[in-house]
C-alpha cells in the first residue's frame, strides 16, 4: 500500500478521500488554492502545499503545480477525486511519465471513453446496448426516413456539427420527417457551414441509471449495484438512490453485466460508474463512463458496507479485489441529497459567504459528507456543494422518512441552501412511489416553490 | 430609524465580514462594531431546525405549548411570542396539570379579568393523575390575564394569570 | 402504531428517540426541567413540556408531573430511555393504572429481575448459567470449604448483611479457608451485627459480554448478538463493540441462547439486554438484566442494520417481530465510544459549561449520536456523557482505525472530555489484539495518562 | 423606543456576534455592547484536531510545510508561529518547487543572507517537474533571511527570503 499521496481536489470529497487514508494509515498531501487556506482539508491533511490564485485553472486545474508538489513532497500516488484533472487524461499521462500512480484508469482510457463516439462504438462492439441510431450520416429524409422505421419513432435528428439545440428536430411520425429534415438541415447549413445530418433514437422521460463497477488490475471486474439519479436539474443531480424502483431483479442483473461488460471492454482499472437511460419499457441504454469516484458514491457504500476509496487505493496499489461478485451483499436501501448553497428561489443562483450556526443531523442511519464547518467560507470560486446527507433505511420508506428528519435537523445558517426544496421533494406523490424520471424536477419545481412560498407566509403570519 | 430597521441592518452587517460600520446622516448615527474573528457561534436562541413540510409536524417551540411563558423567560423569547406581557407579575403552576378555572363544569369560575383576591383565595385547579389541587393567590392581587385556556396542559412555572399585586 | 408518546428522558437518548418517532410518524412530547428550556430534545419534540426544577427528584424522576404531562397532553405511551424512571416498577405500574403504555417490561417483570437473589433464582431454574456459590448462607468455615471444593477456588465469602466490601474475603485456597472466614464474620457481626456468610465463586478479571434481545407480545425472543462492555471504569463502561474477540461461534451460539431462555424465563416484553460475565476459560454467568434500552445500543445497530427504538415501539404497540433469528444478520465489526465531559487527569470529575466550538467526525462508518449544539449548555445537574462516537467497519481493525479518525476529527471546545484518553486506548496493544478483561482500565489508567502528559508537554514544546 | 423594542434589539444583537452597536437619534442615545467572545472558539487556526496518538500521524498546520509564512498569512498564523517575522518584505514563491539556493550542488548559493541584488538577479531555483525555474528578485534588495532549506518545497506564494528594498 501506499506511504503517502497527494490529494488533488478541495471541499467535501477531499475529505472523504484522506479520511480513508487516514484510516490506512497512508500520509496525506492536500493541496489548496489561496482561497482556501483555511479549509478542513487543509486542517485535516498531514501536510497541506499552497498550488495557486483562487482561479480553479490556476490552482485545482494547474497540473504542474499539483505534479511538483506530489514529487516535491514525495508522493507515491495522486487521488484527482471528481471534477478538476479527475477524468483529464492528459494529467493521468503525465503522472504516469513522472512515476506517479495516478488513481484512477490509464490516460488511454479516460481518453476513449471520453470520446462519445469511440465509446458507443466500444460499447456496440462489446455488445452493451447504445442509443439506436444511423451508422453515421444520412443522406436525405428518405435515409432518415428508413433508419426512423428501423429504431422506431420518436426520433431525433442532430446536425453533425451541432450543438445547443440547433440543427436538432424531434420526429414522432413518418409524416413529419420530410419537413422536419428540411428545417433541421437548413439550421445546420446557416449556424455551422455544415448540412450533415444524423439520426437517433428519441428517449422520452427516461431514467437515468447508473452502475458502480470496481475493476483490478488482474482482470477482475465486479458491479456494486445501481443509482437511480434521475432526480435532476438541468443534469446536476439532486437526490440519488438504490436500490431503484424502476429495475426488476431480472433487468438489475442484465443491466449489472452489461456494466461489467463494459468496463472489461474497455480494459478499465479501479472504481467508475456506467451510466445508462431506462425507457418506460424497460430498455437501457448505454450513454457515458465516468471514469472516476462519483459525488454518489456514499449511496452504494451504504447499501453493500464497502468502502469505495479504500478500493480505489488497494487497487492502483496493484492488489485484487477481496470479494467476488457473489460476496457483494446489499442492505436496505440508501438515499442521497446534494446540499447545495444555492437559491432556488432565484433560480439556483450560488450563495457563497460565510457560515454561521451550522448543526448537522446525527443518529441511526444517518451520514453526513461535508467541508463545512462552523465559521467556515464559502468561496465564490468552486461548486456550491456543501454537504452530502445519506441515509440508510430496512426499507425505501424508512429510508425515506429518515432522510426528511435528518433534512429537519439540519441547520446551515448564512447563506440559503437547497435543502428544504429536497425536504419537500421527499414528500411529492411521485417521488414517494418512486415514479419519477429525468423530468421530474423540470415539472414539478414550480409547485415545489410555490408550496414552499406558501409555507414561508404562513410560517410568519403564525409568528 | 425605526427598530425593525436596526434589526435589518445589524443582521446584513453580521452576513459580511466587516467589524465595523459607522454612520451618520442629519443627526442619526450608528455605529455596529465586532471583535476580528467573531466566529458566528451558536446562539442557542438562533437555533431552530428548518420548518418541516406540509404533512410533517412543524418543530414547535417549548413556549408554545403553554400559551404564556413564565416571567423567568418571557426575556429570552419575547421576540418569539409577541403575545407575551411586557411586564407584571404571574401567579405559576406549581406542577404540571390540566388548568380549570372553575370547580366543575356548571360552575362560575374562581376568578376572571378584574377579579380581586386575597392571599390564599383559590384562583383555579390544575388536575394531575385524577388529583385536584387548588392554586391559591400568592398574596392580595388583581386578575389582570388568564393565561390559559379551560382544559389546556400547564407546564411546571408556566404563568396561569397575569396579576397586579394589591 | 402509537399515534403520540412522551419521552421521559433527556440528553442523547431523548434526541435518539424522537427521531425515531419521527420517522415513524408519532408525535412526541418532550418533557424538561427548568434547567434545559433550550436543551436539544425540547427543539426538536413537536411538544414539550416543564415538568420541573433542575434536580433529578423534581423533574426527571417526578412520576407524577410526567404521568401528568402524558395525560394532559394526549400521550398514548410513554419511552422511559435509560436511566431515571426506566427500570422503576412502580412507574411502569402507574403507566399501566392510567391507562397509558410504559415502553418497556411490565412493572413485575423488571421488580423480579431488579432483585438479584429472585433474579438469580429464576435464571438457574430457566438453566442459564449463574455465577456458582452456596444455597443460602453457610453455617461455618468447614460448610464454606465443602462449598468451595464444590465449585472450585478461589471463592468470596460475603456477608450476607454486607455492602462497600466490609465481610468480604477472598481465599484462593483451602488452607486460606479457616482463618478468612473467621476474619470475615467477625467483621460482619462487628459492622452489621449479623454473622451470616455466604460462599461465592470468585471470577477474576471477567469480560463483561451482553446480548441485547428483543421480546414480543407474541412470545417470540430473539438475540441481536452480544457487545463486549470490559472496557470501564469503576463500572461505567467507556468503550464497547461487536463482535467479541472473546467469543468463538459456538460460544456465541450458547450464550445467545442461554440469554433467549433468559428472557422467556422472566415473560419479557421489548428490548433487554442480559449480562454476563466470562471467564478467562469460557465460562459464562448471568449477573444481571437491563430492562431496558442501553447506552450501547447503537453498535447493534450498525452491525444488524435495525433500529432497536423502531423495535421497541412496535413491540409496545403489540405488534409481533418482524423477523426470526434466523434473518438476523450481522456484518463487519462496530465500536462505540462514549464521550463524557470528565476530565481524567483529575479523577473524572465532571466538567460542565457551556459548549464552545464543536466539529462532529462524519463519513464512511461513523454515527454520532449527541444533544450538543455549538452554544448548548451542559448542566452540572445530569450524567456528563455529552456524545456517542459509533463506528463500523468491515473488520475489527478497520473500525478501530476508524475510531481513531473520528476521534481526531472531533472538536468540543468549553470543557475537558475523555476523548483523548478513548483514543491513546485504542493504540494500546491489549485493545488492539482485543485482549482485554474488565480490569484494562484500572490496570492501564495511570499509564494512558502518563502517555497524554507527555504528548501535551510535546506539543507545547513544538509550538 | 420603548422597553419591547429595546428587548427586541438586545435579542437580535444576541444572535448575531457584534460586540457592539452605538446608535444616536433625536435624543435618544442606545449602546449595547458586549466583551468578545469569551469561549474564545473557532478561529480557523485554532481548529485542530485532538493530538494524534504516538503511533499515529500528527495533524500538522498547513503553515508546517513551508517554514516561513508568506505575509499575506503571516498575520493571521502568527500566533501559531512564533518564528514568522513580524515585518519586513518577502521574495515569494511563482510556482510551486523544489527550492534549491544554488545553480548546481557543486556551486555556490546565489545569495546569502547580506547579498545585495539589483532587480531581476536570480536569487534561486525553484525545479518543478525536471523543469528550472530561476526566481528572480522583485526589487534592489538586501537579503535578511533564507527561509527555506535545500532542497525543501515550496508552495505557490511561499515566503523564500525575507528582503529589505534598497
Amino acid at each position: 500500500m501506499f506511504k503517502r499521496i497527494l490529494i488533488a481536489n478541495r471541499g467535501e470529497i477531499a475529505v472523504r478521500i484522506l479520511r480513508t487514508c487516514n484510516e490506512l494509515g497512508i500520509e496525506t498531501v492536500a493541496v489548496y488554492s489561496t482561497a482556501d487556506e483555511n479549509a478542513l482539508h487543509v486542517q485535516l491533511a498531514d501536510k497541506a502545499v499552497c498550488i495557486g490564485p483562487p482561479k480553479a485553472a490556476d490552482s485545482y486545474l494547474n497540473r504542474q503545480a499539483i505534479l511538483s508538489a506530489a514529487l516535491g513532497s514525495g508522493c507515491q500516488a495522486i487521488h484527482p477525486g471528481y471534477g478538476f484533472l479527475s477524468e483529464n487524461a492528459e494529467f493521468a499521462d503525465l503522472c504516469a511519465k513522472h512515476g506517479i500512480v495516478f488513481i484512477g484508469p490509464a490516460g488511454d482510457v479516460i481518453r476513449r471513453m471520453g470520446n462519445k463516439a469511440a465509446a458507443r462504438e466500444l460499447m456496440q462492439q462489446a455488445g452493451v446496448p447504445v442509443v439506436p441510431g444511423s451508422d453515421g450520416t444520412v443522406a436525405d429524409a428518405a435515409e432518415a426516413a428508413a433508419v426512423a422505421e428501423a429504431i422506431g419513432y420518436p426520433v431525433l435528428l442532430k446536425a453533425s456539427a451541432g450543438g445547443g439545440g440547433r440543427g436538432m428536430r424531434r420526429v414522432f411520425e413518418a409524416g413529419q420527417m420530410a419537413a422536419s429534415f428540411a428545417a433541421a438541415q437548413a439550421e445546420a447549413v446557416s449556424c455551422f457551414g455544415n448540412g450533415e445530418m444524423y439520426v437517433e433514437k428519441l428517449i422520452l422521460r427516461p431514467r437515468h441509471i447508473e452502475f458502480q463497477i470496481l475493476a483490478d488490475s488482474a482482470g477482475n471486474v465486479v458491479h456494486l449495484g445501481e443509482r437511480d439519479c434521475s432526480i435532476q436539474r438541468k443534469n446536476q443531480k439532486l437526490i440519488e438512490e438504490s436500490p431503484s424502483r424502476a429495475l426488476t431483479d431480472q433487468l438489475r442483473r442484465q443491466m449489472g453485466e452489461a456494466a461489467v461488460q463494459a468496463a472489461k471492454a474497455c480494459g478499465y482499472l479501479g472504481a467508475g460508474t456506467i451510466e445508462f437511460v431506462l425507457d418506460k419499457e424497460g430498455h437501457y441504454y448505454f450513454i457515458e463512463m465516468n471514469t472516476r469516484i462519483q459525488v454518489e458514491h456514499p449511496v452504494t457504500e451504504m447499501l453493500t458496507g464497502l468502502d469505495l476509496i479504500q478500493e480505489q487505493l488497494r487497487i492502483a496499489a496493484g492488489l485484487p479485489l477481496p470479494f467476488t461478485q457473489d460476496e457483494v451483499t446489499f442492505r436496505g436501501h440508501a438515499i442521497e441529497v446534494r446540499i447545495n448553497a444555492e437559491d432556488p428561489t432565484k433560480d439556483f443562483r450560488p450563495t457563497p459567504g460565510k457560515t454561521g450556526f451550522l448543526h448537522f443531523p446525527g443518529g441511526c442511519g444517518v451520514r453526513v459528507d461535508s467541508a463545512l464547518y462552523s465559521g467556515s467560507m464559502l468561496s465564490p470560486y468552486y461548486d456550491s456543494m456543501v454537504a452530502k446527507i445519506i441515509v440508510h433505511g430496512q426499507s425505501r420508506l424508512q429510508a425515506i422518512r429518515r432522510m426528511r428528519r435528518a433534512l429537519e435537523e439540519l441547520v446551515v445558517e448564512g447563506y440559503p441552501t437547497v435543502a428544504e426544496l429536497a425536504h419537500l421533494i421527499t414528500y411529492h406523490p411521485d417521488f414517494l412511489r418512486g415514479n419519477y424520471d429525468t423530468s421530474f424536477l423540470e415539472q414539478h419545481l414550480e409547485g415545489l416553490l410555490q408550496v414552499s412560498k406558501a409555507e414561508e407566509i404562513k410560517e410568519k403570519a403564525d409568528d | 430609524m425605526n427598530q425593525q430597521e436596526l434589526q435589518a441592518l445589524m443582521q446584513s452587517f453580521e452576513a459580511t465580514t466587516l467589524t465595523r460600520l459607522e454612520y451618520e446622516e442629519n443627526g442619526v448615527r450608528l455605529v455596529l462594531e465586532r471583535a476580528a474573528w467573531p466566529q458566528g457561534p451558536a446562539n442557542p436562541a438562533a437555533f431552530l431546525p428548518i420548518a418541516a413540510a406540509p404533512a410533517a409536524a412543524a418543530a414547535i417551540p417549548a413556549s408554545a405549548i403553554a400559551a404564556a411563558p413564565s416571567p423567568a423567560n418571557s426575556a429570552a423569547s419575547s421576540s418569539a411570542n409577541a403575545a407575551a406581557p411586557a411586564s407584571g407579575s404571574y401567579i405559576k403552576a406549581p406542577v404540571v396539570g390540566t388548568f380549570y378555572a372553575a370547580p366543575s363544569p356548571e360552575s362560575a369560575p374562581f376568578v376572571t379579568v378584574g377579579s380581586s383576591v386575597k392571599k390564599g383565595d383559590i384562583v383555579c385547579i390544575l388536575e394531575a393523575m385524577k388529583m385536584i389541587n387548588e392554586v391559591p393567590a400568592p398574596c392580595d392581587c388583581m386578575i389582570e390575564e388568564v393565561l390559559l385556556a379551560d382544559g389546556a396542559l400547564a407546564g411546571f412555572d408556566d404563568g396561569l394569570f397575569r396579576i397586579r399585586e394589591l
